[in-house]
């Protein structure tokens, strides 16, 4: 990809870069612009986007839980009809207490998004207003997109397994038996799943 | 608009037209029910077919398929006897298990009307429970071309056979980086190998782990049963490439080279101590003594001194190796491997002494009363002659007495033309050496091609280096000159007669075909066998000898209690690998007899 | 006389003659399945021929469909709506997700055996089922209805405890009356 | 006088749409004064279930998130996966692709049918669309070897070449649909009793479009012309002749018109791939799915489905599973808070039309 291509990209980039404090930050390819901000950052750079810059429809937002960082990255994709360009916003806050500003008075829509997330994750939007539940109901668990939900684990203690497969073999532990291999212990992460 | 809009009152009643026409309505059930030649509906297995792999139990996101033993489905070698059962109260008809299937036995039908009112009449087998018209109904089917499962081996790179012919350098060059990445991911992991292998080695996990860009867990967990990795990964007779399940509709997954990939990862005797980092036992004073420093003896001393023991291997010649050293050409196995890995070896403990033959230079009974166990590896070193007239003439020897020169770093005079009579692993080896040392070769052989017992893989190289093979003919006598000098190999023609009782076809000698090849040197490779006159008379008569192989059971144990032997003089195989397996389970029963 | 055994049992042959011509199916599109409802009711296939339709309320309904995956949420109003169907009533499972958890058989929401909380007479096998599929699903439960088999509702209240409990497992706020017959 | 306000709750039973969602609806006479909307009752957390399973596994459950039209999930799910791994594509795979996204448009828009007149009561239409809908199916069927669920477009191409005679078939039945055409408009667009029904009513202007980030025929029903075919366009579509309409006006019926006018643009499109498809490969195999992993990164990728604009977005840490997987359908955006929004002040009998003409899949916001 040449320089040239991505002319548009990195006018944008070095707008940004320009009016706010910005983490590592790239073009990633054609038509896609990475910004990396502070929570506190999001409102200004997102109004900025909207209003200076025509990226006026709010494409997408989501969150990843990073639980190796002990963090979770929420990010906001804007997109610009006319320039034709993605542009990520994203921001990574603590697994623990993160607090996000709500951003539902820029974008109507976005108060969906942030409803979601608050259930599925339990990150706190604040002033969103909006009941509590929207997908799950009486739910008391963790939230449940979180990776250190385990839903098969949960499925188990829950819901009901109809009987009747107990006799199924693994054909590895199978054939391990038949030849009396005996597989040592850090070996056996390998064995497929 | 007006209240009263004739043509949006009219319009709608246009729909009369339709008013007796032909309906198009399926008046399903009294026409019978129709699918697509591609429908995915219930399952059928073709049970002859399966392998009992699993491929489509793990591929499954629902769960839903089960490996269950059948009977009439045993199992053997390359098939576990397992065979799937579906739960249909999991399945969603996504065809990934068809799409992964490596033999090509499970499919989909057009069958899809299946309605009970028990909910356990859901788990069923396909292929017994729809056996009637499973197969006629197969619809949804993955052929070689759009099965997800990648038959094709990476290619291992070799040198040209012009090349190769210049020296003894190896003639393969191993995987590199990418490409052993490449074919380790190839493998589904079903671990139907490790059950041909006679060491059943882990090889599901080690090529995991080397999918996984983790050599050095790939290394350890060679390690964990195979102390001689790199010299098996180079010159293995890998059973288990021959059970793989991709041979079924391609090439097998090439497991010999992965674990040369992994083994020569670690580039000499130290860094494979800092890898695979063994943990030994602390000595517990017991003595184990082991005659012949080749596989099976290796593989027992290491393991034996990592259990605590106190081993020692008295060794006749001044290599370890045994076999793999003086029988083995080094363009296919080069001594430095073979040193790094027995330098390992000695690393950790197991002490060699060489050049010390047994019988000769130490009374078998010295070593036998002082050990608390003995491991007896000595191997098949007398070659079988012929037994053709003129082959006590000057210039008519043995394969084996042949390589173990060459291999030892001698030479010997074989004039330019050589006729190798024999087809199997020795008689190519010693082809190829003569080939290497200028001579025109020729390879007489009683049956076909492809009866050879030797590797396809080593004929295939013998012909790029340019080495005749004639299949079918028999040898019937070596002449000579006045001076006993051979001159030439008189051979006869041989036609293939059916065994009637269904064995390999046996070759019959064609009257009057007798013809005279001129050759300046004729190098016999048909077979060796043991020598145990190193056994004082009174202990061999304890001892079982059978066929000239020592009887053991499945422990190694010989018919005396203390002495145990492994390798060609105690198996059939005879090969590197059965010999390494014989030397780990004759640990096993040491151990335990000592241990308890 | 109708307490004359034979002649009850005249009776019940008409009465389950009238009942298997008159499917009226419960329009509660439970999961995925419910998409192959329209092709079914409509004129491909054409399932009134069997005097199968839809009925707009729980009160006139005698068939409920559940279609597919039952999240936790809809089993509440599921229970809800079929303990006020009028007996005699029936229950078809469609598809894998009703038989044992199909492909959500390791999602927190959805529950995987449906037979632990509702009595199912037929099972309807496929991911979806198709239009013949759940045709022929009716048409073996007319033949359960004719010979008297389909008795789900009768099991669910003889064992209604055993199958409260199940339902009590999953909706922890249970905020209705225990029956709503 | 003060009216009494009364809570209606519509739903969950199917309010006339794909799937189950309540409306709790707070109604003065006849007028809705307050909506809320409620749903989750078909949540079955796919995003969760997708990163327990790697990436073809993953691959066969995307289609369950929208069961009227499940082709734009795999297409998605398909471009988002290559596009984080670099896979090529074939160019004859491209072209089918289209082909079956444009013909799942048809089905989806002949269901619309049947469910936008029912919803005003006017059930002969759903009887010929529903019906005529199975033809597409069957093309389908052929060419997946199922009716609903295709699994058909998958990382690196699709997943068989068309079947022998396709071709023909399917050119057939696009001559037969298009005919049809003709006499639905007879049935619905001339039919006075619907033009009452949908002028003038669940009115969305440009400004609150823009604002409530409307997708799809409602956006373009505005008057904006907005698709993301012609704006981002992916797979083959730059190769292809054809326009999207846009309208002024912003009601049911201009969605309506929006919608016909669609029908025909894509049963053209079906007639383009399929006279320009190349020949060759049509899949470029991935590797062994027991060990495929992708290298880390991410990727945002839409399509335009039938109903607007779907998204996903994908995250991968290098793994042989997905990190996480957001799906994003044009229901997300249309049928919680613009619905609650659209329907203040409506009459209780267009709620369900209204929410037909949003194109609101509630499996695909609970997903």
């Amino acid at each position: 990809m040449s320089e040239n291509k991505l002319n548009k990209e990195q006018l944008l980039l070095d707008l940004l870069k320009k009016k706010f404090i910005l983490n590592e930050s790239a073009v990633r390819r054609a038509k896609r612009v990475e910004v990396k901000v502070d929570p506190k950052e999001i409102i200004p750079v997102l109004l900025y986007a909207k209003e200076n810059s025509r990226y006026i429809s709010f494409a997408h937002m989501s969150c990843v839980d990073w639980i190796e960082d002990g963090e979770f990255e929420v990010v906001y994709i804007l997109w610009n009809p006319e320039d034709k360009i993605n542009l990520f916003v994203k921001t990574r806050i603590s697994r623990d207490n993160g607090v996000l500003p709500n951003i539902d008075f820029i974008w109507r829509q976005a108060n969906t998004y942030e409803r979601e997330i608050r259930e599925m994750f339990g990150i706190q939007f604040e002033g969103l207003v909006g009941r509590q539940e929207f997908i799950l109901e009486d739910w008391e668990h963790m939230p449940p997109m979180r990776r250190d939900f385990d839903t098969a684990e949960f499925v188990k203690k829950t819901y009901f397994k109809r009987p009747g497969r107990e006799d199924a073999k693994d054909v590895r532990e199978f054939v391990q038996e038949r030849t009396d291999e005996e597989l040592p212990d850090f070996a056996k992460k390998y064995s497929r799943d | 608009m007006a209240f009263f809009d004739l043509k949006g009152l009219l319009s709608p009643v246009t729909g009369l037209k339709q008013f007796g026409k032909k309906p198009h309505t399926i008046m399903f059930p009294d026409v019978a029910e129709h699918a697509s030649d591609r429908y995915r509906g219930l399952h059928f297995n073709k049970l002859e077919d399966c392998i009992g792999c699993g491929n489509c139990s793990t591929i499954c996101m629902n769960e839903a398929i089960d490996m269950i033993q059948i009977a009439g489905y045993e199992g053997k070698k390359g098939d576990s006897g397992l065979r799937p059962r579906v739960d249909n109260g999991r399945c969603c008809w996504c065809a990934l298990c068809v799409e992964v299937c490596p033999t090509g036995s499970l499919n989909l039908t057009k069958d899809y009307i299946f309605v009970t009112p028990d909910a356990n009449d859901f788990l069923w087998t396909p292929g017994i429970d729809n056996k009637e018209k499973g197969e006629e109904n197969i619809s949804f089917y993955s052929d070689k071309e759009t099965s997800l499962s990648d038959y094709s081996r990476v290619p291992m790179r070799e040198l040209d056979g012009d090349v190769r012919i210049q020296s003894f350098a190896e003639a393969v060059l191993g995987y590199n980086e990418e490409e052993a990445r490449k074919e380790a991911s190839r493998c589904i992991s079903c671990g139907l190998c490790t059950e041909s292998c006679p060491d059943h080695m882990h090889i599901p996990e080690y090529i995991n782990a080397i999918a996984r860009e983790n050599d050095e867990d790939a290394l350890r967990i060679i390690y964990d049963n195979n102390p001689l990795p790199e010299m098996c990964g180079k010159v293995c007779t890998r059973r288990c490439e021959d059970v793989c399940a991709m041979t079924h509709r391609g090439d097998a997954i090439a497991i010999r080279w992965l674990k040369r990939y992994a083994t020569e990862t670690a580039k000499n005797a130290e860094i494979i101590k800092e890898i695979v980092n063994p943990e030994i036992k602390e000595a517990n004073g017991k003595k184990i003594s082991i005659i012949g420093a080749g596989p099976s003896g290796l593989t027992a001393g290491y393991y034996l001194a990592l259990r605590g023991f106190d081993v020692t291997i008295y060794e006749a010649k001044a290599k370890a190796g045994g076999m793999t050293f003086y029988g083995i050409p080094k363009y296919r196995l080069p001594a430095e491997s073979l040193e790094k890995q027995v330098g390992y070896m000695q690393s950790i403990g197991v002490k060699i002494n060489f050049n010390t033959r047994v019988g000769k230079d130490i009374d078998f009974k010295e070593i036998y009363n002082n050990s608390d166990a003995v491991f007896m590896g000595v191997g098949f070193e007398k070659p079988w002659t012929l037994g053709i007239t003129g082959e006590d003439l000057n210039g008519s020897l043995q394969a084996v007495t042949y390589l173990d020169v060459i291999n030892g770093g001698g030479d010997m005079e074989i004039g330019d033309k050589v006729a190798v009579i024999g087809g199997g692993n020795v008689a190519i080896d010693a082809a190829r050496v003569a080939r290497r040392k200028g001579a025109d070769v020729t390879i007489v052989y009683r049956r076909r091609v492809e009866d050879m017992p030797a590797d396809w893989e080593e004929i295939e190289g013998a012909e790029d280096e340019g080495v005749h093979i004639m299949p079918q003919g028999i040898p019937i006598e070596v002449i000579g000159d006045k001076n006993g000098k051979v001159t030439g190999l008189k051979f006869a023609r041989a036609e293939m007669i059916p065994d009637p009782d269904g064995g390999r076809p046996r070759p019959k000698q064609i009257e009057g075909s007798e013809e005279i090849m001129e050759v300046t040197s004729v190098i016999g490779a048909i077979g060796q066998e043991g020598d145990y006159s190193f056994i004082p008379d009174d202990m061999k008569n304890q001892i079982k000898i059978e066929r000239g192989r020592f009887v053991v059971d499945e422990n190694k144990q010989t018919t005396l209690p203390k002495l145990f032997a492994g390798g060609d003089s105690a198996n059939r195989t005879a090969d590197a690998i059965s010999a390494i397996a014989d030397g780990f389970r004759a640990v096993k029963a040491i151990e335990k007899m000592l241990m308890k | 006389m109708y307490n004359d055994k034979e002649s009850q049992k005249i009776v019940d042959i008409i009465q389950n003659y009238a009942r298997k011509h008159s499917l009226f199916i419960l329009a509660y599109g439970t999961g995925c399945g419910a998409i192959e409802i329209p092709p079914t009711m409509t004129s491909r296939y054409d399932a009134e021929r069997f005097g199968i339709r839809g009925s707009a309320t729980p009160r006139q309904a005698d068939v409920l469909l559940i279609t597919g995956y039952l999240a936790t949420k809809s089993l509440k109003r599921v229970i809800k709506v079929y303990e006020q169907m009028q007996d005699p009533k029936y229950v078809i499972g469609f598809g894998s997700c009703t038989i044992n958890g199909g492909m959500y058989w390791d999602s927190y929401n959805t529950i995987n055996v449906l037979d632990k909380y509702l009595p199912v007479d037929v099972y309807i096998n496929g991911c979806m089922p198709r239009p013949e599929a759940v045709i022929a699903g009716f048409v073996k439960l007319q033949k359960l209805i004719q010979q008297g088999k389909a008795d789900g509702w009768d099991i669910y209240k003889k064992n209604i405890d055993e199958y409260k409990a199940n339902q009590k497992k999953i909706i922890t706020n249970w905020v209705m009356p225990d029956f709503n017959f | 006088m003060r009216e009494k306000t009364t809570t209606l709750y519509l739903g969950p039973q199917h309010p006339g749409i794909t799937g189950n969602m309540m409306v709790k609806l707070q109604v003065q006479g006849d007028t809705v004064v307050k909506a809320e909307t409620h749903v989750g009752y078909l949540h079955r957390g796919f995003e969760k279930l997708m990163e327990r399973r790697n990436w073809l596994q993953s691959f066969t459950i995307v289609c369950r998130i929208c069961v009227p039209e499940p082709d734009p999930n795999e297409e998605n799910y398909s471009r988002a996966v290559e596009e984080i791994e670099g896979r090529e594509v074939p160019e004859r795979a491209k072209y089918i692709r289209v082909m079956t996204l444009e013909l799942a448009r048809i089905a989806t828009y002949l269901l619309w049918y049947g469910g936008q007149s029912g919803s005003a009561g006017l059930y002969t239409m759903g009887q010929w669309s529903v019906g005529d809908r199975n033809y597409i199916l069957d093309l389908f069927e052929d060419l997946t070897g199922g009716r609903i669920y295709h699994m058909y477009i998958w990382p690196g191409g699709v997943r068989r070449d068309l079947p022998k005679g396709f071709k023909d078939k399917a050119l057939r039945t696009m001559d037969y649909i298009e005919k049809r055409l003709d006499d639905y408009d007879k049935l619905l667009f001339e039919n006075s009793i619907f033009q009452k029904r949908a002028k003038g009513v669940g009115i969305i202007d440009k400004k609150k479009a823009v604002e409530w980030g409307v997708v799809g025929p409602p956006l373009r029903g505005c008057g904006i012309k907005s698709d993301v075919r012609i704006d981002d366009p992916y797979e083959v579509y730059d190769k292809l002749d054809f326009e999207v309409p846009a309208m002024e006006g912003g009601d049911v019926w201009t969605r309506a018109l929006i919608r016909r006018f669609e029908i025909r643009q894509s049963i053209n499109l079906v007639r383009q791939a399929l006279d320009k498809m190349p020949g060759g490969e049509y899949y470029n195999k991935i590797p062994n799915p027991h060990k495929w992993t992708i290298p880390a990164g991410d990727a945002f990728v839409k399509t335009e489905s039938a109903r607007g604009e779907f998204g996903y977005y994908m995250v991968s840490d290098g793994g042989n599973k997905p990190r996480r997987v957001h799906v994003k359908g044009p229901a997300y955006v249309h049928g919680v808070s613009l619905l609650e929004n659209l329907l203040e002040g409506e009459n209780i009998a267009d709620v369900s039309f209204i929410m037909n003409s949003l194109g609101t899949c509630p499996p695909e916001i609970e997903r």
